[in-house]
C-alpha cells in the first residue's frame, strides 16, 4: 500500500502576495548560545509559516518560560510569552476566543511535560486545534542545566549530582496516553525533515503534538548524536512514512518487523538478504504500533522520526454549540433578566404576577 | 379570625434577647432533604413577593450531597424574613418553624426565638425518626418545648387524607405534607394560594394527580388555620407592606446576579464573554447559570484546574473576549501566579471570588470575608490591582459590570469578591431598563503607524488592546519586565521602577474616577461610623437604621470599592469619633486601613464562625460604643 | 499457558494477631449517599488490609478532596485528607520520609485526572511505590455533578448543559502513556474480582494504578449498567488473566481477537460452533496489547477488567542513593561547615590559610 | 613602590558624589562570560581573606545562558569591597575597574567613580570587538575616558609572552589573561598570589602547563606593577586590615547559608532532612547545594512543580521528617494553598522564598523585596504563620535554623524570604562551635492514652506530631475545619472561631519567646530610626554608623521577625520623631507597620530598580531628615 498522507498536501493559502522568512522576523536579536539547536528549530517554524502564507496577523505563538519559550519574541506575528507550563491553557482560551486564529505553542520539556504536563494533557484529549512543537532538549536549559522529566535515568546535573534515578517520560507514548490524534517526532538539525512534519502538524485540525529533538550545547550537548551526526543518522533512526515498510539505514538494508505477541520490535536484514516480507508497514491509524514505535530506542533500534500517529475527529471549538463570534445583545439581554417569576409595582404599590 | 397579613407585634420590639426586629416576620422551614424543602421556601418567596412584601431568603443546605434520609446532618432548611422595605437580611432569630421531622426540629430549635411560633408534624416524631435524630424522648411530648408556642400537626395524616382521593399512591400522598404544612402559612400571613396552585399545575402537567394531590395539600393545610380555634401566633401584628420603587421585579441571588451582570457587560460592550472556571462550592453555581445561557452568545469553558481556568481567561482576552475566571477561597490562592501575569501584561481580566470559609478546605458552604488579604496582596512582586466587593445580590450585578467596565477602559485585572451568603442568597430585584444602561466603550481604533503594545492613553493610562487578526499590530507580550512604550525585555533599572509606578498610577487613576465615598444611612457626623463591605451590608445598615431612629449619632458607610479606595473618606472619618469596622474574619480591612489612614481610630467588630452577622451582634456592638 | 501470576500470591503478613476489617474501621460514620459505589469499595479496602496483616499504624491513606477522598476518614489507619488533586505528590513526601510505611492514595476521576493529573502522572513515572486507587464515577460527585474528564462525550451536566463537547480520558491509558508498570481496572460492586486486584496493587512495588468503575447513585446513576448488572456483566466484560486466552460471556462462548495490522480487537465465538485458535492470550507485559485492551468499550466490545498492565522495575524510593533512614550528624555537620577554603583568626589578628 | 596595602584615601571622604566610603576600596572585574571573570572574584577574595580583609562580594551574571562572546549581555561581573570590619556591602562605587574587553566597558564604567582607576586590555579593543560592543569609536583613544586615571595594557600580549614559554597552545596562552589583571591588581593591594598559584596546581593536575601558563601571567601582571613607573592609583591608602573576632572563618553565600543552615536544623534536631523544590532561579542552589549532601543524610527531591515540591514537604514532614521547601516569587505564588493546608493541619514545614523582581516572570535574577505581602497575607481564610528575614548570608545560617526551630516547637509552616542579593554576596563568615550550637526538641513521647490530634501543649499551643508507624497513634488529619482536641471534621461555628483564635494565638506565643527588638546601630533615641529587613541591612547599618559617628541622632532597627514582630517596638518607636522603612519595594512593611501602630510616624524609603540601595542612597535620604 502506498497511501497518500491528506495532511501532507500544501494547506490552503489566504489571497495575498508570497510571503518569506523574513516576514515572520522580528527586530529582536535572538538571544539563545552560539550553537543551539533552537537556531534551527526557529528557521524551519519561519520557513513552514511563509509557505502556508497566512498573514502573520493571523497567526499567533504561545508560550511558557524556558529557553525555547523564547520563540514568540523571534516571530513577527501576534505573540504571548506566559508563564511556565500555562501555555497550552492560555493557547485553549485564545482559539476559543477566535477559532480562525492559526496557533502554535511552544515549550520546552519543562514546560510541556513538567510544570506543564497538565495543560498539554487536557488540550491533547480536548483536540484543540493548536499546533503544540516541543522542543526537548532533556534538560532545563534556562534554570541551568537540571535534569528534566525527559533525562535519562542517570544523569549528572545540578540537582541529580550523583545521578537521576527517575525514569524518564516518553513524550510521544504520553500524548498517545492522552489522546492525541496527531503524534510525531523530528529534530533541530533535520532541515529536509522537520518542516514536513511541522506542516502536517499545521494542516492536521486539532491537536497537533509534535516532539523536536533539540540539542543544548551548554548543558546537554550530543544526548541526540544518533540524530544529529550525519553519519550516524541513517543507521540509527526509521523515518516513518504511513502505508509504507518501515525500512531504513545508509543503505536502507534494514527494516523493523514488529513481533506482536510481545508488543516488541526488532531490526530485520533487507535486500539481497533478507526476507523483506517480515517488514512491518507503516500505519499511523493504528495506535497500538504507536506505541511501539514511541518507545524504539538505541542501542538496538533506531529512533522513529516522522508521524507516528495520526487519526483525525473533531476539533474542540468546532465541537462548541455556540457560533465562535456571537455576543449577547441587549434584546436577548433584556429577555434573560426577565425569565422566570416577576412581578410589577405599579405607582399602587398593589404586585400584579406576570 | 384574621384578615390581614400578620407581623411581629411590635410592642415587643426595642432590645430584647431576641434582637430589634420591630415590623418583619422570619419564617423557616426545615425537613429531610428529601422533603422539598427548598421548593416551599421558593414557593413562599413568590407569594410573598407577590403580596407586595420586601424579603431575603437564605438556604441551608446539608453539607453532604444526600445523607441518609432522617439524620441530623441530612437535614435541609429555609429563612426567609418578609415585611416592608426594611428587611436587608433573612432575620436573625424565628418567628414561624416549620419543622417535618425530629431531626429538623433538633438541628432548628436554636433559631427559633422563645415563645416563637414552632409547627411541627406529630406523625413524623415516632420512634425511629426520633431515634435516627437522637433523641432519647419525644420533644414534642417531654415539655421541653414549653418555652415555645408548640403546635404539634399530625400533617402526614392529614396530608394524606387530603391527598389520597386525587387518585395517588399512599406514598405519593405522603409527599405532598410540605405543600400541607406552606397552606398553614399562607393562611397565617394571608398570602394567595394561586400562584403556587398555578405552579403545580404547570410542573406536574404530564401527572395531573401528583399536581392534584399537592393543591389538596396545601388547601387542607390553609383551610386547617382556617377552622380550627388556633390562634393567630401571640407576636404576629400587621405587617405593612412594603412601598417599593414602581418597575418589574423578579426575586434574584447574588449568583444571578453575577450571571446576568456578566452576560450585561458582554452585551454593553458588545464583547464576546468567555467564562473560564473549575467547579467549587460555593463558585460553581456562577458557571451553571452562565452554561445555560450557551445558546445565548455567552461562550464557558470548564478548564482542568483553577490554573488553567484563569490562563484560558487570559487567553481569552489577549485574543480580544471579555475573560472572566471565577473560583473560591482555594481556588484563588491557585489563581495567584496568573494574576501576576495579566497584571503584568495589562490585559482586561474578571476573576470572582465567592468567598467560603478557610483556611484550607475549611468549610466549603459557609459564609466568610477572610479572602480580603488574598486579593488585595496575594501576589508575588508589586502588583496593584482594583477589588471591588458586591453587597448582596442586586449589587452583585452592578459590581460585576462596574468590574467589566473597569478592566476595558484600564487594561487591567479586576478582582470581585462575593462570598456564600451573597450567592445563595435572594431578595426582590426591580429590573433595569436594559436601553438606558451605560456602554462599554472598547477602543479597537489603533494607528498600526508608530504602534507600540505598552503606549499608554496618557488620561486613563492604558495600553491598547490591539487583538490577533488586526493588521499591522501584530506585537509580543510577556511576563518579562518589558520596556515602557517598546514593550521590548527590558532589565533596564531605571524603566522598572517606572513601570512599577505606572502600574501603581493606574490604581490613582481609577480612583480619580470613583464617585466620593458616602454615607448611605444614619447622621453624617457623630460618635460611630460603622464600615462594612460584601454581604454584611444588609445587617448593619438594619442595626445603624434602628439606632438612628433611636436618636443616636452613628452612619453606615459600606465599601464596594476596596482597592483602590474612593476619595473623600479621610474627610468622613474625621467626622466621627470612631469608626468600626465590621467584617467576617478576624480584621483585615480594619488592619488595612489603619495603614492608610494612622491618624482614625479603628475598631474592629469581627466574627469567624461561618455565620453572618446578626443584627442584634450588631446593634449590641454598635451600642457598646455609642454609651 | 497457564502463568501463575506472583503478585496475586498472598503478600507477606507482619507477625501478630489475625487482623480484621473492623481493625480497619474508625468511629466516624460514613457520609456517603445512601447506595454510592464506595460504600462497596471501602469494604473491599478494609477487607484487604485485614487480610495483609500490615498494622494499621504502619498504614498511611492520602487523599485529595471529592466524595472518594472522604475514605482516610473511615479507615482506622493514619490518614490524611490534602487538597484537591495533590494527593500523589504528598505521598510521596511521605514515602521518601518513610518508605516502611503501606502508602495508599485515593482520588475520584476529578481529583486525579483533572487537577491532579500531573501529579498522578509523575508518581507513576517515578515509580513511586504507592497503591493509587481510584473510584471512577465519571462526574463530579462533591461539588454537585459537573462533568468531569472521564465523563462520556455528550453527558449533559450543570456546567454541559447542552452536553459536553470533550473526548474523556481513557484512564488506564493515560497511565500507561505515563510510563505505570501496573495497571488494573475493576468495579466496586464486583467483590468478587476487586479484593484481588487491590491485593495485586497492594503486592506491586512500585506505583500501582486501580481504576474502579464506581456509580454516583445521584449524578450519574448506571453510567456502568454493563459491569454492575448481574445479569449483563458476564456479556459486557472481559476478565484477564495473565496467560489465558481471552474468554468472556455467560457461556463463555465469546473470545476476543487482536487484529495487529489494525491494533483493535474483536469478538470471536469459542467453542462448539467457533474456531478457538483466534483468540488471543492476555500477556500482561505487552503494552502495545494493553493499549488495546485500555480502550475496549461496548456497544461493540466488553470492558476489560483485571490487571491490564504489569511489568514491574525498581521503585523509586529503592533507587535513591541515600539510606532513607539517615540524619546528618554533628561531627559531619562540622565537616561540610569547614568545607572548602578556611582562614583562622587568633588573638592576633593575622589570618592563617587552613 | 609600595609597600603597604592601599585604599581609599580618607581625605577625599565626606560626602562627596562618590558617596561616603572612608576606609574600603572597590574592586570590580568585568570580561566576556567566557573570560573567567568569577573565578577571578573568588580568587582574590580568598586572598583578600587570607591578608585579613573584612569583605562583601557580589557577582554580576548575565541574564542569557551564553550569549555570543563579545556583546554587552554576554558580560559577567564580580564586584568586591575590602577593607576594615566595617564592610557590609559590595560597594555603591567602584575604585578599581578591571575591563577585560570593550562590551565590559561599555556595560561597568558608570559603576567607576569619577577619578576611579580604569584597567582595560588595549588589545581587546579592536575593530571587531568594538563593533561587538556598539562602540563607533575606541573610548581607549577618544578621550571620553578622562575622567577617570585609565591604565589602557596590552594584556593579552603580556600573557600570550608569559605563558606561551610554559608549552601551551597559543589560544591555552591567552585564555591566562584573568589571571595577569588578577597578578596585577594582588600587586596593588599587596596580597599573597601563593594561594592562588597553589590552587592553580591542584586545579589542573593533570594539565600542569596550564596550570603554568596562568601562574606565569599571574606573576607576570604582578611583576608588571612592580617594574613599571605605574603609580599607586591616587585615591587609595593604606586599609587596616580588620580586626576579626578570633576564630576559623570562611567565605560564605546567602546560599550557603541556608543549605548549611539546613543540614544544621536536621542535625540539631535529630530529623532527616527533606527539601522538595522545583527549580527557579535565584532559588535553585539551595537545591543544589544540597543535592550535593545526599550521601551524608539529606534527602532532595525536585518535584515536577512548586505545588507538588509544598506538597512533597508537607507529605514529609506528615510522615516525621522535617520537610522544606524553597523557591523564589512565581514559585512562591503558587505554594499558596499549599501552606494553607499545612497551617489547617499544623505540621512543621520551611518555606524558602528568595525573592527576585516582580511581578510575573519580571527580572529574574534581580534583586526586590516585593514579596512580603504575599508572604504575610497570601493565603485564603485566615491562616497566620510566622514570616522570617534573612539580613545576609551569615545571618542565613542562623534564621533558618531560628525557622525550624518554631515550625517544630509550635507545629507550624514558617516562611523564611531571602532574595537575590543576599543569596549571591558573599562576606567572611566565622564558624559557630557545632558542639555548642542548641538542639532543636522534638517531641515524640506521646502517650497514646487519651491522644487526640488537636489536643494542645498549654504553653506553646502546639499540636502532638504523631507520625504514622508509631503505635496507638493512628489518626487523621485534613482541610476541613477540625474539632478543637477531637480533630473529627466540624461545621460548628463557635468550634470554627476557637480554632480561628488558636491559630491566631499561636502567634502570640510565638512572639512572647521572641528576643525583643533592639537598635543595633547609632543612637538608642532621637530624629531617626532608620528600620530594614533583609539585604538592606549592610547598606543600612554603614549609612547610620556612619550619620551618627557625624553626631546625629539616628539609629538602625534591622527586623529579623516580620510576623510575629517581636515586643518592645512601639517603646523603641516612640524614642523617635520619625521611623524611616527602608525596603526594595513600593513600601510594604511600612504600610504593614502602620497599620498596626497609628501612632507612629513612618516614612519610607523605597526603590523598585532590581538593584540594591546604595549607602550613599540612604545617608542622603536619612539627611534629609534629620536636617
Ligand atoms: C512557576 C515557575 N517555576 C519555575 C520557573 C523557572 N523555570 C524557568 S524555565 C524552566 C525550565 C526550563 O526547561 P525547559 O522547559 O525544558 O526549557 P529549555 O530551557 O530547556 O528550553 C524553569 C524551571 C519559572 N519561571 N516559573
Ligand atoms: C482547588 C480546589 N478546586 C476545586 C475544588 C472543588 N472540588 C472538590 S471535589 C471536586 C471534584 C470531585 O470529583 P471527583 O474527584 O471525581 O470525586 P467524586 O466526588 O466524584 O468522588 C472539586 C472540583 C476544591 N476543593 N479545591
Ligand atoms: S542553555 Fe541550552 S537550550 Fe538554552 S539557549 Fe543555551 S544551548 Fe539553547
Ligand atoms: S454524590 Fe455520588 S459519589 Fe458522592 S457520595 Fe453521593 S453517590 Fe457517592
Ligand atoms: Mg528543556
Ligand atoms: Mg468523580
Amino acid at each position: 500500500m502506498n497511501v497518500m498522507n491528506p495532511d501532507l498536501a500544501a494547506p490552503a493559502t489566504d489571497a495575498g502576495p508570497q510571503l518569506t522568512a523574513r516576514d515572520f522576523t522580528t527586530d529582536q536579536e535572538v538571544r539563545w548560545c552560539p550553537g543551539c539547536g533552537d537556531y534551527a528549530i526557529l528557521k524551519a517554524v519561519r520557513g513552514v509559516l511563509a509557505e502556508a502564507g497566512r498573514r502573520p496577523d493571523d497567526v499567533v505563538f504561545i508560550s511558557g518560560i524556558g529557553c525555547a519559550a523564547r520563540f514568540p519574541y523571534y516571530l513577527a506575528s501576534y505573540g504571548f510569552h506566559t508563564i511556565h507550563g500555562r501555555a497550552p491553557a492560555v493557547a485553549t482560551g485564545v482559539k476559543m476566543a477566535n477559532p480562525d486564529l492559526d496557533v502554535w505553542v511552544v515549550g520546552g520539556d519543562g514546560d510541556f511535560l513538567s510544570i506543564g504536563g497538565n495543560h498539554l494533557m487536557h488540550a491533547l484529549r480536548r483536540n484543540v486545534d493548536l499546533n503544540l512543537i516541543m522542543p526537548n532538549n532533556a534538560v532545563y536549559g534556562l534554570t541551568k542545566g537540571q535534569y528534566s522529566p525527559a533525562s535519562a535515568t542517570g544523569m549528572r546535573s545540578p540537582s541529580s549530582p550523583g545521578g537521576s534515578v527517575e525514569a524518564p517520560v516518553n513524550a510521544a507514548l504520553l500524548a498517545l496516553g492522552a489522546g492525541a490524534r496527531f503524534i510525531a517526532r523530528s529534530a533541530d538539525t533535520l532541515q529536509d525533515h522537520l518542516p514536513g512534519v511541522l506542516k502536517a502538524a499545521q494542516a492536521h485540525r486539532g491537536a497537533s503534538f509534535v516532539e523536536i529533538l533539540q540539542n543544548c550545547v551548554v548543558f546537554n550537548d550530543g544526548a541526540f548524536e544518533a540524530v544529529r551526526d550525519k553519519g550516524l543518522t541513517a543507521d540509527r533512526t526509521l523515518r516513518l512514512e504511513h502505508g509504507q515498510p518501515m525500512i531504513f539505514g545508509k543503505d536502507r538494508d534494514k527494516g523493523i518487523a514488529i513481533d506482536w505477541q510481545t508488543g516488541t520490535a526488532r531490526v530485520v536484514p533487507v535486500g539481497d538478504g533478507g526476507p523483506v516480507y517480515d517488514v512491518t508497514v507503516h500505519d499511523q491509524t493504528n495506535l497500538a504500533l504507536a506505541t511501539i514505535l514511541a518507545r524504539m530506542d538505541a542501542p538496538d533500534l533506531p529512533l522513529a522520526l516522522g508521524v507516528l500517529y495520526h487519526a483525525p475527529a473533531d476539533d474542540f471549538t468546532a465541537q462548541r454549540a455556540d457560533a465562535p463570534g456571537r455576543v449577547i445583545d441587549r434584546a436577548t439581554l433584556a429577555g434573560l433578566l426577565a425569565a422566570g417569576k416577576t412581578w410589577t409595582v405599579g405607582e399602587a404599590a398593589a404586585g400584579t404576577q406576570t | 379570625m384574621l384578615d390581614q397579613p400578620i407581623a411581629l407585634e411590635s410592642s415587643d420590639s426595642g432590645h430584647s434577647e431576641s434582637g430589634p426586629s420591630q415590623g418583619p416576620a422570619v419564617v423557616r422551614f426545615a425537613g429531610d432533604s428529601g422533603d422539598g424543602i427548598q421548593t416551599l421556601g421558593s414557593e413562599f418567596t413568590k407569594s410573598s413577593a407577590l403580596s407586595g412584601h420586601g424579603f431575603m431568603t437564605f438556604p441551608d443546605f446539608p453539607a453532604e450531597i444526600r445523607a441518609p434520609a432522617g439524620t441530623t446532618f441530612g437535614v435541609s432548611a429555609f429563612q426567609i424574613q418578609i415585611g416592608g422595605d426594611r428587611v436587608k437580611t433573612h432575620g436573625d432569630t424565628v418567628d414561624v418553624l416549620v419543622a417535618l421531622n425530629p431531626a429538623a426540629l433538633k438541628t432548628n430549635l436554636a433559631a427559633l426565638r422563645p415563645g416563637g411560633l414552632l409547627i411541627a408534624d406529630r406523625d413524623a416524631f415516632a420512634k425511629r425518626g426520633l431515634e435516627k435524630a437522637g433523641y432519647a424522648a419525644n420533644p414534642l411530648e417531654d415539655g421541653s418545648l414549653d418555652g415555645y408556642r408548640l403546635e404539634a400537626i399530625e400533617i402526614s395524616r392529614l396530608t394524606r387524607e387530603a391527598a389520597l382521593p386525587q387518585g395517588v399512591t399512599k406514598k405519593e400522598a405522603e409527599t405532598a405534607r410540605n405543600f400541607w404544612a406552606l397552606g398553614l402559612v399562607y393562611w397565617m400571613f394571608s398570602q394567595d394560594r394561586a400562584p403556587t396552585a398555578a405552579w403545580l399545575t404547570s410542573k406536574f402537567a404530564k401527572r395531573p394527580e401528583i399536581a392534584a394531590a399537592n393543591t389538596a395539600a396545601l388547601d387542607a393545610g390553609h383551610t386547617y388555620g382556617d377552622v380550627t380555634d388556633m390562634a393567630p401566633p401571640p407576636r404576629l401584628r400587621a405587617v405593612t407592606p412594603s412601598s417599593p420603587r414602581p418597575g418589574t421585579y423578579r426575586t434574584l441571588t447574588g449568583i444571578d446576579g453575577m450571571v446576568l451582570g456578566l452576560a450585561a457587560a458582554s452585551a454593553l460592550s458588545g464583547l464576546r464573554l468567555h467564562y473560564c472556571s473549575y467547579p467549587i462550592t460555593p463558585a460553581s453555581a456562577i458557571l451553571h447559570g452562565l452554561a445555560k445561557l450557551g445558546g445565548e452568545g455567552v461562550a464557558t469553558f470548564q478548564a482542568e484546574d483553577e490554573i488553567a481556568a484563569a490562563t484560558a481567561a487570559i487567553g481569552a482576552s489577549f485574543a480580544g473576549g471579555l475573560g472572566v475566571t471565577g473560583t473560591s477561597g482555594p481556588g484563588m490562592a491557585l489563581k495567584a501566579e496568573a494574576l501576576g501575569l495579566a497584571t503584568a501584561a495589562e490585559l482586561p481580566l474578571i476573576v470572582i471570588d465567592v468567598q467560603r470559609a478557610g483556611p484550607s478546605t475549611g468549610m466549603p458552604t459557609k459564609v466568610e470575608q477572610a479572602d480580603l488579604n488574598l486579593a488585595l496582596h496575594g501576589r508575588h512582586g508589586e502588583a496593584p490591582l482594583p477589588v471591588f466587593a458586591a453587597a448582596g445580590p442586586g449589587d452583585s450585578f452592578d459590581t460585576v459590570i462596574e468590574a467589566a467596565r473597569t478592566a476595558v477602559t484600564y487594561m487591567t485585572p479586576v478582582i470581585v469578591l462575593s462570598d456564600a451568603y451573597t450567592a445563595n442568597a435572594a431578595e426582590p430585584w426591580r429590573l433595569p431598563d436594559v436601553a438606558t444602561l451605560a456602554g462599554i466603550a472598547v477602543d479597537r481604533d489603533i494607528d498600526a503607524d508608530g504602534f507600540h503594545p505598552f503606549r499608554r492613553d496618557p488620561e486613563s493610562l492604558a495600553r491598547p488592546w490591539a487583538v490577533p487578526g488586526m493588521t499591522g499590530l501584530a506585537h509580543r507580550l510577556g511576563g518579562i519586565e518589558r520596556s515602557s512604550g517598546s514593550g521590548h525585555i527590558s532589565y533596564d533599572p531605571d524603566n522598572h521602577q517606572e513601570m512599577t509606578d505606572l502600574r501603581a498610577a493606574k490604581l490613582d487613576r481609577i480612583r480619580a474616577a470613583l464617585p466620593p465615598a458616602k454615607v448611605s444611612t444614619g447622621t453624617d457626623a457623630g460618635r460611630v461610623l460603622a464600615l462594612g463591605w460584601g454581604s454584611t451590608q444588609g445587617a448593619l445598615k438594619t442595626a445603624v437604621e434602628d439606632l438612628a431612629a433611636e436618636g443616636h449619632a452613628v452612619g453606615h458607610l459600606h465599601l464596594r470599592h476596596l482597592s483602590p479606595l474612593p476619595r473623600g473618606l479621610a474627610e468622613i472619618f474625621a467626622l466621627y469619633d470612631e469608626v468600626v469596622v465590621a467584617e467576617l474574619n478576624s480584621g483585615q480591612l480594619r488592619t488595612h486601613l489603619q495603614g492608610l489612614f494612622p491618624q482614625v481610630s479603628f475598631r474592629g467588630l469581627t466574627k469567624v464562625t461561618g455565620q453572618p452577622f446578626t443584627v442584634a451582634e450588631i446593634d449590641a456592638a454598635l451600642r457598646e460604643d455609642l454609651s
